[in-house]
């Protein structure tokens, strides 16, 4: 059902967490299935150099959280926002097509995170 | 590994007897029934043999019974061909909201090709009230259709008082009793059932066969023509050393099946009170008691999602099953769940574990050693514990 | 006593490869293919590559595979479906007389459900001709559905030349391929056929299992419905180890349909000619050569009565079928053997010899010594044979 890599990201979860006083957090929810991911991100200039996440969702939905976070690590704003739901399918060698709505949770959590940091950004 | 299956709700594995008996069918007498020739009458005469016993387990007459190719099959024969066969009497049908989706697609199938359905209400267990399914009735109703005991919770419905009630208003009452046959004793005469679906893979014979137990006297138009096999009910070579397992594995539940309810009633209880000591926001689903299936569990644990659950058990070799969205692959958790009223988030963290003759004591140790482990790191990554663990979440004050 | 198994065509023994991989199937690999846990998924992957084998022996796709019950579900499924899908476009069907019950039934079923029906005729070898079928073309037809090869004489009707001619004019085309599939070469794209049915118990394969092969795009109403199996074409819990072990008779087929067919092909031949040298007033039914499949012979044996015949070999072991009404317990002799133009009376003594994988010379030589004297016995006490010794009979003559 699962490719290696989605186990593997499903078994061990890289960046589970949350950060204190983050500089952007993102939650996403699919009110249907009542799946949520939540990201947080710790940014330097323009640089993401902390992100973690909290996910309550099915296999799929653990292992893009995961994916996204290590996707993001280290890449600047810019970056991060051009990454989409299917490149981070396709990191993780495909997903189920029953299971395509998780993978847009992961990248649309990344982008609510990276929206809130912008709005706290301007105001500071 | 260790290896724990806790999911013979789903299918059983077949029983050592019944596949050496089976064997036999495939490789040596495996002429065709309807043959005139000494390799199709040996085969007719252990079809019939086989066709006694699962009358005697029935409480039937061999005659009664038409073998079908499993239990969605003997589902839709019963629903759509007692719907024809009296749709000049009335298009109106009765069923529950908890039925199995054989039940359920079939009577949905007539509601779009001029019948009309009334689906009736469980409550908090699962229960359906005789009460509901009186009011239900109409003077065009034709036919009835609730299960013994549900696949997801083990609820056992009231069959014999429903079938007092449609034997005295002369509706035809179907009975899906694929979770309770072979479990829990059924007498369809004393029931007043008129037409009963049984499985096989679900009491340790082969997968792809069934029966549909079919009252003298009550029609039901046919929906496989052929060579008119199975007294023209089910046309289609039959299925012999299927059917013939099927048969043993009939004899083998008659003998065991009290013990068997006991023994796994018991091992249930011991895994439950387990679950309840060590971790804590789990909901049973279901009744306790009598009223359910003695090998049958299904909690919710709360803050965390059944797929995830179900996959990180199966890492440990534990075999379960969930009533969650993201397993059924559908928007919507379990519809049995919905139905008894949890929110679709309890409804998410759903898992059933159901019981065989394999397992033992040990296996409920070793589910009580993986599963708390595992619940914990969920939780860990789950936003909704957080909210708990802060006091923040309404859920858990819910509760 | 010998026993020679002469009726393949009826059903085969399972090979006992296949047995051997079944019996894993039902004992340890037990999981329910729609499990999500490790029991499940290892039989979901066995069970698609079951599929693979199927489409492969067809030239389709594996997503073009269906898995049912067996040919005649498929049938069902296939013609009920189809006319069902399309009854918006027309409600006229054509198909032959010489198909079997299964494809007959369900067409009948239509006729009496408001569609209409076209049956072409049969040469007197059993043949279907292209110009009838295209005379039989209306503007409102929807489906033809027309045999590959015959069940009882063998007869391989021109598929391809079919298969044009409804692509042409865009209708639906079923072929039967339950005799001919794993015994002579399939392929559905060249021979442009939309919905071909096959069964697993003639290849060496378990009963109760078959398959439905459905182009991609062409629509088939559901005939059974529930959990959604086989991407919601067919519900019901998958008969894994029967699918699996059909895939695997699928295997050995490929490997072996050239030889046997040789083989077998000698086989029946010499048969045939040991009959007719034997034997006075045989008649061969069906073609000759080519046209015929190489495993089946069918002769009527004139003034004497096939159930007898059938029943004197049985007591010498030897298991053959045959076409007469006393067999079929009906009133009228095989349908087949009157449309090929054969009279009540020589349809009346006709035997079906069908060979398979273990006939072997020896066999042929044991019919070869009992037959005659079985004959030679029955005659004696047959009134008609009696004429023909007196020169009284036009029968006789006739030949
Ligand atoms: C209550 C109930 N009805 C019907 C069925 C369908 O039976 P089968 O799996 O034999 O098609 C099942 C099992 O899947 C069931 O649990
Ligand atoms: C030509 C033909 N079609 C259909 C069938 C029916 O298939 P099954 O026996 O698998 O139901 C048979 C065999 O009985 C057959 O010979
Ligand atoms: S989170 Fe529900 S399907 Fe993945
Ligand atoms: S002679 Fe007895 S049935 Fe034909």
């Amino acid at each position: 059902m699962y490719s290696e890599k989605v186990m593997d990201h499903f078994t061990n979860p890289r960046n589970v967490g949350e950060i204190e006083n983050a500089d952007g957090v993102g939650e996403v929810g699919n009110a249907k299935c009542g799946d949520i991911m939540r990201i947080y991100l710790d940014v330097e200039g323009d640089i993401i150099k902390d992100v973690k996440f909290k996910t309550f969702g099915c296999g799929a939905a653990v292992a893009t959280s995961s994916m996204v976070t290590e996707m993001v690590k280290g890449k600047t704003i810019e970056e991060a926002l051009q990454i989409t739901n299917a490149a981070v399918a396709e990191a993780l060698d495909g997903l189920p097509p029953a299971k395509m709505h998780c993978s847009n949770l992961a990248a649309d959590a990344l982008h609510e995170a990276i929206k809130d940091y912008h709005e706290k950004h301007q105001k500071a | 590994m260790r290896r724990v299956y806790l999911d013979h709700s789903a299918t059983t594995p077949v029983d050592p007897e019944v596949a050496k008996l089976m064997m036999i069918y495939y490789t040596e007498q495996y002429g065709n029934p309807s043959s005139v020739h000494s390799f199709g009458r040996e085969t007719k005469a252990a079809l019939e043999n086989a066709r006694d016993s699962v009358a005697k387990l029935l409480g039937a007459e061999p005659s009664e019974i038409t073998f079908t190719s499993g239990g969605t099959e003997a589902d839709n024969l019963a629903i759509l061909g007692a719907a024809e066969a009296q749709s000049k009497k009335g298009k109106h049908i009765i069923t529950s909201a908890v039925e199995h989706h054989a039940v359920l697609e079939a009577c949905e199938f007539l509601a779009k090709n001029g019948y009309e359905l009334t689906v009736v209400p469980v409550d908090e267990e699962g229960l359906i009230s005789v009460a509901e399914v009186e009011k239900a009735i109409r003077p065009d109703t034709i036919l009835i259709s609730i299960m013994h005991a549900n696949n997801e919770v083990g609820t056992i419905q009231p069959i014999a008082e429903i079938g007092k009630l449609a034997r005295e208003k002369g509706i035809i009452f179907h009975v899906d009793a694929v979770q309770s046959f072979g479990k829990i004793p059924i007498n369809v005469k004393s029931m007043n059932v008129d037409l009963m679906t049984v499985s096989s893979h679900k009491i340790y014979g082969p997968k792809g066969v069934g029966a549909l137990f079919i009252r003298r006297g009550v029609r039901v138009v046919p929906r496989i023509y052929g060579g008119g096999q199975e007294k023209k009910r089910r046309s289609g070579t039959e299925n012999t050393p299927g059917i013939i397992g099927f048969g043993k594995a009939c004899d083998l539940a008659a003998e065991r099946m009290e013990a068997e309810g006991i023994r796994q009633g018991q091992l249930r209880d011991k895994l439950l009170a387990g679950i309840m000591e060590k971790i804590d926001h789990v909901k049973l689903n279901g009744p306790r008691g009598e009223n359910r299936l003695p090998g049958n569990l299904n909690v919710s644990i709360q803050f965390v999602e059944g797929e995830a659950l179900l996959l990180s058990l199966d890492m440990m070799g534990i075999a379960v099953s969930s009533g969650s969205a993201c397993t059924s692959g559908s928007l919507d958790p379990s519809h049995v769940l919905l139905a008894m009223g949890l929110t679709h988030e309890i409804a998410h963290g759903s898992l059933r574990f159901s019981f065989g003759h394999q397992n033992t004591e040990e296996d409920v140790d070793y589910v009580l050693e993986q599963l708390p482990k595992i619940v914990d790191r969920l939780r860990m990554m789950s936003p909704l514990y957080d909210k708990v663990k802060h006091g923040q979440c309404s859920h858990a004050q819910a509760q």
